[in-house]
């Protein structure tokens, strides 16, 4: 990469968190309508840095810790949203959603069409997601599918620094509910290394990243992996052990799933015949069969082989071994990768 | 003694006249096509009704001190909240009968009435429209405006979750908003004392540190006095408050409930205590005749059967339109800023 | 159908609320363990007749009527299960999982996994779910996917009052949590007639259908149609019409979702070649997906054409024309099987 | 007076101290390759670690009342109940560790401990505990037998719907059920005012007409004192109670935790305000003597001691087993019984 051309001419790199706050804190600038809810999001600067700094320069009228009610202070954030405010609520891992999901599917995704549009929800609502750190089933999950799968909201999962300025930028300047998923292991959070990829050179400037785009992340002509999150980096890592072998991998990322953006899928698939598709959330019902179902719709025929790399269907175990044996790592894509090149 | 003025209750009256008018027409004409055998899907309205023929002083009450300004949730049970706070009488029928024109555009139904203009919005799950009205109180308090919230629900929603949650975070955080119980002795066919241990709801509010208030006279004059007195509270940021409103179920859960787990002499004194003759006795007392009385009915009826009449002459939305809404129009969110390369960021990492 | 050769022998013929009532009662009094709790489930018997005349017979105390506390009462059902007792406990509909969600998902799906098998949690959850009379966004869902995607929780959607009654046997004296969800079009309550197909004969002998087993609702050649719930009577009206133009198609009725019966589903599509999933929940990330996605990654080959039919991705409208446009009706499956036909 | 008997007290000590003496070892085996930069996945004990030194008055005054078919359920910080309640204390330790022979077979961790032969479960989610604690005591009265359940709970817990929605159904139902809130002042970084109005969380009582009470002098004969009264009041068939606990955490809300929100003073008043030392001035001044307690003491160590060298003696698990258990074993739900040809019941239609 020559800098410059892909970043607007910066060579100051951040850590995923970083910038993520830098975009909240530009809007918060801009808009007293903007502020932030959550849980340890004022002193504690959020469990996961997703609100690091923020307390400083805001104070607690605008990011505001908020008592353990997931169900009000979401709600609420939908009802200061209808009144024209542009809230923030952050659920402080996403496997906590079960205690609030009335609030964030009845309300806050619905109000829009059961009005006919004559309301909007102008809000964002943030959660950690994923594994690989042992947390066990209540703390570990991803549920991409299970907010993808309900209509009404923009599901958004950045993998790079970059991406994530751009996409939080959107989101809170859309009018539209967008659940904002961000990964643990991408933050770069100290006592939970990032891998190397996140960290990517950002701009200062503001900019936005539009919903419904997916980024290839590597071109390649032998098979398209399509993926997001956190297994983008585990993708890619992959992508570079089998160049070795001569196999030339294409790397898809999602950024949101909800737009999802299935002509670029397809292309990349009409290109290289082969899809694999890795996934940290459940394998049913979910991500990777709703990607491998609409290539099936409308590609059919370009399609020679299908795999599919996701965690089984088990809760997520707590000890090491166990955990490595359900969260795909990079030797599980680069097998799929082999079978659906010898598939046909 | 109440210093309500008498203007004030005669516009309370005619709400309330309306109120009742409303649910009357509405249940003929739900119950159109519909006898003897009832089947949901015939007549011309469509989906489930829950009338709120008895609740009139509640809704009356309460938001005879509202501004347009003010924030109302109302649960499943709304259209005599939905007339006291001033809701586009026409286009909420037109809802309600499911057509273009509705206030929803026939997209949201009874149970969904959104009317932007005097804040108000309706919904299905119990309870839900705490969290909102706790929402649009905070708005007020960071815009530092004097407005208020308003969160109606029943006596079978105090056992929920999202109205516990919302006393909670409304009274730490100390804002205007009042919640409403609207207690009609009945959660559809469960009696108060088979889902609670605790007579008078207000008094959920002592676990809570806020003020807890019950009404059980029947009288709208009652609840405004002490509706008054939650509400002012509210705009003084002094905080929020619960009131708890004793009211009376005439109708059935919803159309086509035959109460069958109910008592003749439940239904029957619940028929008796109507709030309605008792306003108009306090009016009479007051000096209003008769004759000013049957005007604010004659109004308060044509006011319905204008808006029936209205309603029923709409076109009904077209298929294509089920489409339409699901994210805000025109489409936000797609916006593209410096730097333009931006999209490509993590292009060759 | 010679009467005695598939359904036991009897000419008895029940709606599906009274052969899923049947089962419960027999079950009730086999075991003390076994109770139902929810709300209007006593004295109203159930706003879907999921429980009419159970009190009568068993009186308060196991027919409990509830307060308005989803959260508490079906965490209540994990306790009471983790203690040996064998709960009903009903969701009025499903739609209103939000509020309770945590309890379902976190701990009764979660607690025999993350326990290592030491506790089990031997429960049932029924759901009324489904559209078709107006209710809107908040009352007409399925919500299939969403429970079918969380491992854990075994899913059952019965279609006939033969299949209701076998799988209610079964999902009481499973070990493992079951989600029953019953369709209100299906139930044959008085204000929402059913259409003919779910009344069936019932015989009045206990028996149990086995999780994981489609059933093959029609024999055909040419098209697999893979469904379940009220769509299996949409799909073999449809057939109907059909086979008066010659067409020949396959009905499966999934009946349960997990275990999903992949095996009977790649059979016919290895027979037909084409594949028409239909579906009352979101199409996205949903049913549709799973089973296209389960036949791409394994027969792909045989698979020459495949079409979805599912709800929008949009919230459910009230009026009659806007609902009837988004809920699948035989017109719908009768369009996508042509087109599977005129595919390749 | 207190009435509770001596050998009570010195249980009661012993489990208080192998609790703290528990947690200080976890503390340093937890910490071990996480020094200087802390990487939570170096070390032997994986994921997250939440330590409950401070709270021990709270558990051993509550379990000192139970039996081992008395239900409890405790939050995200355990060890100390667990201990209290007589959980198998090797396979708990092997069940942090990650180890085969752990009570989930590793596949829980710390916040996921089930012991079926005592009745204890725990998990992960804010007063997630509650609902399931209410059904063992539904299960109770349906089986007629005169066991409890007790749900343990933070402060932070009390603004949770589930814990709120179960006192109602707890009271309602007139469960046998405890609820016990451990009020350690901090929910992670955020201070009890900064979330609730209510001074003293056992206030929530109120609202739902059960008995609350709350104990702040860090005394655990006053917390058994307590508990006595209101497990006693449970299994005599009269009813659920809500406890409060004053109790101090001494170590961050999890390990790594650097407390940066929290004052130095703060920090040293927790510390100063230690419940073992009280009791042992207790045990004293019922002439338990220095050697008597010394002997408590080391045998409270020696067990906690044993049970970590057995447990970082057992094996990982196969990574294989982490597709066992998701549903009962052996396999349920698949009997099948007449009419034999049951399959196929709507074959033909
Ligand atoms: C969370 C949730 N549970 C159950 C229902 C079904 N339901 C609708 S109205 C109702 C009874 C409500 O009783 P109450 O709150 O007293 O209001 P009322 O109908 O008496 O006005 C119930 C149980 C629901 N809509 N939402
Ligand atoms: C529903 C839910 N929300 C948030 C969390 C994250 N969380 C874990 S512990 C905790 C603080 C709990 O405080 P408290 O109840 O006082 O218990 P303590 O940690 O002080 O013992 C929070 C917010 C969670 N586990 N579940
Ligand atoms: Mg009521
Ligand atoms: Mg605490």
């Amino acid at each position: 990469m020559t800098e410059g051309e892909t970043d607007g001419g910066t060579d100051r790199s951040l850590t995923m968190s970083r910038a993520m706050v830098e975009a909240i804190a530009h809007e918060m600038r801009e808009s007293n309508d903007v502020f932030y809810m959550g849980e340890d999001i004022a002193d504690y600067g959020g469990i996961f840095d997703s609100t690091e700094g923020l307390l400083d320069e805001f104070g607690h009228d605008r990011v505001m810790d908020v008592p353990i009610s997931e169900t009000a202070y979401i709600g609420a954030a939908v009802g200061a949203a209808q009144a024209g405010m542009r809230p923030i609520a952050e659920l402080m891992f996403v496997d906590f959603f079960g205690v609030g999901m009335d609030q964030i599917y009845n309300q806050m995704a619905k109000n829009t069409y059961m009005s006919g549009g004559a309301v909007s929800v102008p809000m964002v609502l943030t959660a950690a997601v994923g594994g690989t750190y042992n947390d066990a089933a209540q703390h570990s999950q991803t549920l991409y599918g299970t907010f993808a799968h309900l209509p009404g909201m923009k599901v958004v999962v950045p993998s790079t620094a970059y991406d994530a300025k751009g996409l939080m930028h959107n989101a809170i300047r859309d009018d539209d509910p967008v659940v904002y998923l961000f990964h643990k292991r991408l933050m770069g959070i100290g006592w939970l290394p990032a891998p190397d990829g996140p960290k990517t050179n950002v701009p200062e400037d503001e900019y936005t990243i539009p919903f419904g785009r997916a980024d290839i992340k590597r071109d390649g002509a032998d098979v398209t992996v399509v993926t997001l999150g956190l297994h983008v980096h585990r993708a890619l890592e992959a992508a570079e052990s089998l160049a070795d072998d001569g196999i030339d991998v294409e790397i898809v990322d999602l950024r949101t799933l909800v737009p999802l953006d299935t002509e670029t899928i397809r292309d990349s698939v009409s290109k290289t015949g082969r899809l694999v598709v890795v996934d940290e959330d459940y394998r049913s019902y979910g991500v990777t069969s709703e990607v491998i179902a609409s290539v099936a719709e409308d590609g059919l025929a370009d399609l020679d082989a299908v795999e599919r790399v996701a965690l089984p269907d088990v809760p997520i175990p707590y000890a090491r071994p166990l955990e490595d044996e359900v969260i795909p790592d990079t030797d599980d894509i680069t097998t799929a990768v082999h079978s659906v090149l010898s598939d046909e | 003694m109440s210093m309500v003025a008498v203007s004030e209750l005669q516009e309370m009256y005619e709400h309330m006249v309306a109120a009742r008018h409303y649910e009357e027409r509405l249940q003929e004409e739900y119950l159109e096509g519909k006898q003897p055998a009832f089947d949901i899907s015939a007549g011309p309205i469509p989906g489930e009704l829950h009338l709120a023929a008895g609740h009139e002083a509640s809704g009356a009450g309460v938001c005879q001190h509202l501004r347009d300004d003010d924030t109302v949730t109302a649960p499943h049970r709304p259209h005599h909240v939905a007339i006291a706070k001033g809701v586009d009488l026409e286009r909420m029928t037109a809802e309600i009968f499911g057509r273009e024109t509705g206030l929803s555009k026939g997209k949201g139904g009874h149970m969904h009435l959104f009317d932007p203009d005097v804040n108000f919005a309706c919904s299905g799950i119990i309870a839900e429209g705490c969290p909102p009205a706790v929402g649009a109180g905070l708005a007020a308090k960071k815009r530092n405006t004097d407005s208020v919230a308003v969160a109606f629900l029943g006596e079978g929603a105090i056992d929920q979750g999202a109205f516990l949650e919302s006393l909670n975070l409304a009274s730490v955080q100390n804002l205007p908003v009042v919640f409403v119980i609207e207690d009609n002795d009945w959660a559809i066919s469960m009696p108060k004392d088979r889902v609670t241990d605790v007579e008078n709801g207000a008094q959920r509010a002592e676990g809570f540190d806020l003020p807890g208030t019950r009404v059980d006279s029947d009288d709208a004059v009652a609840v405004y006095d002490a509706a008054g007195e939650a509400i002012g509270r509210a705009r003084d940021r002094n905080g929020p408050s619960l009131l708890e409103v004793q009211v009376h179920r005439r109708m059935g859960h919803f159309m086509g409930d035959a109460e069958g787990y109910r008592s003749d002499e439940d239904q029957e004194a619940a028929a008796q205590r109507d709030s309605i003759d008792r306003l108009a006795g306090t009016l009479r007392a007051h000096d209003v005749g008769g004759e000013a009385l049957e005007e604010l009915r004659e109004r308060a009826r044509n006011r319905v059967e204008g808006a029936i009449e209205w309603a029923k002459d709409q076109p009904e939305p077209d298929p294509e339109s089920a489409y339409e809404d699901v994210f805000s129009t025109p489409p936000s969110g797609v916006t593209e800023t410096a730097p333009s390369a931006a999209d490509s960021g993590g292009e060759d990492r």
